[in-house]
């Protein structure tokens, strides 16, 4: 039944996702999700400038998980660190025509990913890591 | 048959566990009923009385195909109200000699959620341990008989996984102890023998749409003598223990449907164990894949595979794409993220219990369907594995 | 129409307030869904989505026809479990609020052997009187409130004497008190406007056969924000409310009756009004004969007639014989031998009461049927009086 | 569904029942019954040394009490009143080729009715009333 509920966007990158694989040497990576619920993101991040030049995923879960990290990579390649922070999960819900209720923490995973993925390249270069909005 | 098919194409239907067609020969048996035959059959006269002929007899072909004696059938809306009877049923009835169940850890939630249910009402409830292929051990049923036990409910077959249980030991045991013993036979009826005498039960539950009848009606088998309370209050239908007008043309066609399953059930075990077979060979060849449930003792049309590292819906979703239909334990398809407590029940990990694809076959399908299955199959199997992080790096390709 | 004859000859049917017939148009739009359309509504593929979205849609055209939102519509097996559901999920989920119910004495079996069931399980249940044309007094329903009151349930219309109750009146009392109320709208739908708004209730039950829809499938409309246990435990069908695989066709064929019935309401019931004027008229030109339940306030298929000095069951069988299929409410057709409640609550003697007939007029009926009812009926009614002890001599020829 | 358990017996009876009407001057007389039960069986009896010449029939009641009353009359039309006072109510309800369980009670009136009569004979002719048998 939530099956049926995917919008055809939702469909459409589940199908034939963006920007699968892993990534050699990545700038910034972040992983979210627990196994035991059946969904894990790992989110690489290929940064020059602030930059997002490139960005890739993995993904172990259920086809809104698989749609949610495709089209996320896809929106915030190109996007600076700061713009692609505001990448919300409303934003990849929205970017996919929607997501059924009991999906909506699929893209809320993506956008914890992108996040985790940031910090960690933030780390690296030696900066703070910045908070979470408290209401995200 | 064409009744597989949908208007899209071909459907190669794998899921025959959540519900089977209505069979042609069956519908044809329900017609006369809708508008031509429709007296109530509690009316008095002529025209009624066809009604309740037709009743009587579909009661009739029940109690045959489970060998049991007509007046201790009662049909009922299907196999979740047969269960919620049985149980409810025991349970108000016998409240002054006890308030203990005995249940096991992996029937299906139309048992489960009514023990939760009589907890809030006061009542304990043991569930019971399986093993890894999903048996119950005779051993703790003894074990958890107490003196205020009024009522053991242990599935036939699983569902999910298929496992047969040991119901002939168990009936003897809560005989011994003068205990009601329920079985849920909904997934049993049609794939392996069910009587009720060799069973030693005093109830078990049946629901038409799993054997090739119509959604919406079941029975509840009631071993004469059985002191239960009704579920459904009001007429005087079914000898004043289950009220409601009588669903005549379901009731027919529940009839009509349990015969044919009976009456065919050797030869139709023997085409689904031979499908089963070429299906889990098939299987079993993609690497960091296992069967669920007994190897043995299961149903004949049931299997159940884990494939390590990916999740179910994903594999259902893909599988759909290519018009495949079957199901999941995983329930990443609901709010609560929970994969099947049967299979973790089994003892399998929560992160390898999300990547099942349960695969039930039915009389319609033939050895190129389980083919073209394989064939869909291995390859969604790799692609999926291809994009997960679990996936070990020796595997990806 | 030919729906009312059955083999033996030209039936006339005078039934429908017990079943009606499956309109040929309603089971049209159900035979999909039998051997094509097949899947499970829960299953996750596109294949069951064709019945999730038949469901959906009967759910839409019931919410339409009783003015509720969609989700406020509950499909069940039947009006008794839609009964028994409201009464008991409520009971049993505002235990600790209060024990306290209020219902009729003339409801249907349904409702009071439901309530009587409550009472073993620690229930109060104060069973209201009625007037002599068998309407509940709104004055009786505000005295017999009490501080542990959580629910009245008081029928929309009678199934015997058709008499039609102050629903809107009685749910602005309990709207008041802030008591949960239901209404057994399972005669009224499509004979009279049923609308949940202006009925001020919080709960109503339907029936699917009783206004040319399929036998085994109902409603519970459950106003959003009402707090109620479930009847039937198990799956998470119906959002998570009541479990049990859906009987699509069944549901399918509700909707597609509710909104046929209820499109055609006013030249539906204008028909039934016009029959039902010739048939009073007709009826009481008998001497000794009274029409029970309310003059006016009434079902416009509902007719009652009490005959008096002879009992009900020998007109029936006697009718019968010409072909004529109607109802009494002696009781002499069960091992009681207790006539009607509902007639002995309207205080009808135990003796009077035994004498009653019930014509309840359907669609397909027309003059013609009524002319031959009352030919026939006339000559029975004289024969039966002249047999009997209880007939005056004065009346004996 | 009762009346459809009638057999054909019973119909033919009900239908077209013997011995219907009052009886002028019977020499006894029986009812039995309870209006509010819904039946009532009243049954006159024509005497002549010892044997029932004659025996009629008034009842109130459903097809099963008309048919029993219609077939115990004629039972026991030209028998002595002890042959008839053995007249018992599985007799009825055998010669009317069985009746519904539920029904058996017509058989029975007709029986106690047929006693109650031949007792009131009895007593106006200065005897002592027959005891019922415990068993009846
Ligand atoms: C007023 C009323 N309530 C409830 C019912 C029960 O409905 P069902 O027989 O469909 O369960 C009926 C009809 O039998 C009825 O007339
Ligand atoms: C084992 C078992 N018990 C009970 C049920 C409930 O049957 P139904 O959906 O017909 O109410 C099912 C099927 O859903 C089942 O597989």
């Amino acid at each position: 039944m939530i099956l049926m509920m995917y919008s055809e966007k939702v469909m459409e990158h589940f199908m034939n996702p963006h920007n699968v694989g892993e990534m050699e040497n990545p700038d910034g990576v972040g992983e979210v999700g627990n196994p035991q619920c059946g969904d894990i993101m790992r989110i690489y991040l290929r940064i020059e400038n602030d930059v997002i030049t490139d960005a890739k995923f993995m993904t172990f879960g259920c086809g809104a998980a698989i749609a949610s990290s495709s089209m996320a990579t896809d929106l915030i390649k190109g996007k600076t660190l700061e713009e692609a922070w505001e990448v919300t999960n409303k934003a990849v819900a929205e970017a996919l025509e929607g997501l059924p209720p009991v999906k909506m923490h699929c893209s809320v995973l993506a956008e914890e990913g992108i996040h985790k993925a940031i910090n960690d390249y933030r780390e690296k270069q030696g900066f703070e890591p910045l908070k979470e909005k408290t209401d995200a | 048959m064409n009744t597989n098919k949908d208007d899209t194409g071909n459907i190669i239907y794998l899921d025959h566990a959540a519900t089977t067609f209505t069979d042609p020969k069956v519908l044809e048996t329900m017609m006369p009923y809708f508008t031509e035959n429709f007296g109530n059959p509690s009316s008095p006269y002529d025209m009624a009385n066809v009604s309740k002929e037709a009743v009587d007899s579909a009661r009739q072909q029940v109690a045959t195909a489970i060998n049991a004696d007509t007046d201790e059938i009662y049909f009922t809306g299907g196999g979740t109200e047969s269960d919620n009877w049985a149980i409810k049923g025991i349970a108000f009835a016998n409240r002054k000699k006890g308030n203990h169940i005995i249940t096991s850890s992996i029937e299906h939630h139309a048992v489960l959620h009514t023990c939760q249910w009589l907890e809030k009402q006061g009542f304990e409830v043991t569930y019971l341990p399986v093993d890894k292929y999903g048996q119950v051990r005779t051993e703790d049923v003894k074990k958890a008989i107490r003196d205020d036990t009024i009522l053991i409910s242990v599935m036939l077959a699983n569902n999910e996984i298929g496992t047969i249980q040991p119901i002939p030991q168990i009936g003897r045991i809560a005989r011994e102890k003068n205990i009601y013993f329920h079985t849920d036979a909904v997934q049993g009826i049609g794939q392996v023998p069910v009587d009720v005498e060799a069973l030693n039960v005093d109830l078990l539950s049946l629901s038409s749409h799993k054997f090739y009848g119509p959604k919406g009606v079941g029975a509840l088998y009631i071993k004469k003598g059985t002191r239960l309370d009704n579920h459904s209050h009001g007429g005087a239908q079914e000898k004043k223990k289950r009220a409601g007008t009588e669903n005549v043309p379901g009731i027919v066609g529940m009839g009509a449907a349990i015969e044919q399953a009976t009456s065919q059930l050797e030869e139709h075990a023997a085409h689904m164990k031979k499908l089963r077979a070429q299906l889990v060979e098939g299987l079993l060849l993609i690497p960091a894949t296992h069967l669920a449930g007994h190897p043995e003792k299961r149903l004949p049309n049931n299997v159940n595979v884990i494939f390590e590292y990916i999740e179910g819906e994903s594999i259902l979703l893909m599988l759909n794409s290519y018009s495949i239909a079957a199901s999941t334990g995983s329930a990443c398809t609901s709010a609560s993220l929970e994969p099947s407590h049967v299979l973790i029940a089994c003892g399998f990990p929560h992160e390898v219990a999300h990547g099942s694809l349960r695969l039930t076959l039915g009389k319609e399908n033939t050895e190129e369907d389980v083919d073209y299955l394989l064939q869909t199959l291995e390859p969604i199997i790799r692609r999926l594995r291809a994009m997960s992080p679990m996936t070990p790096k020796e595997q990806r390709e």
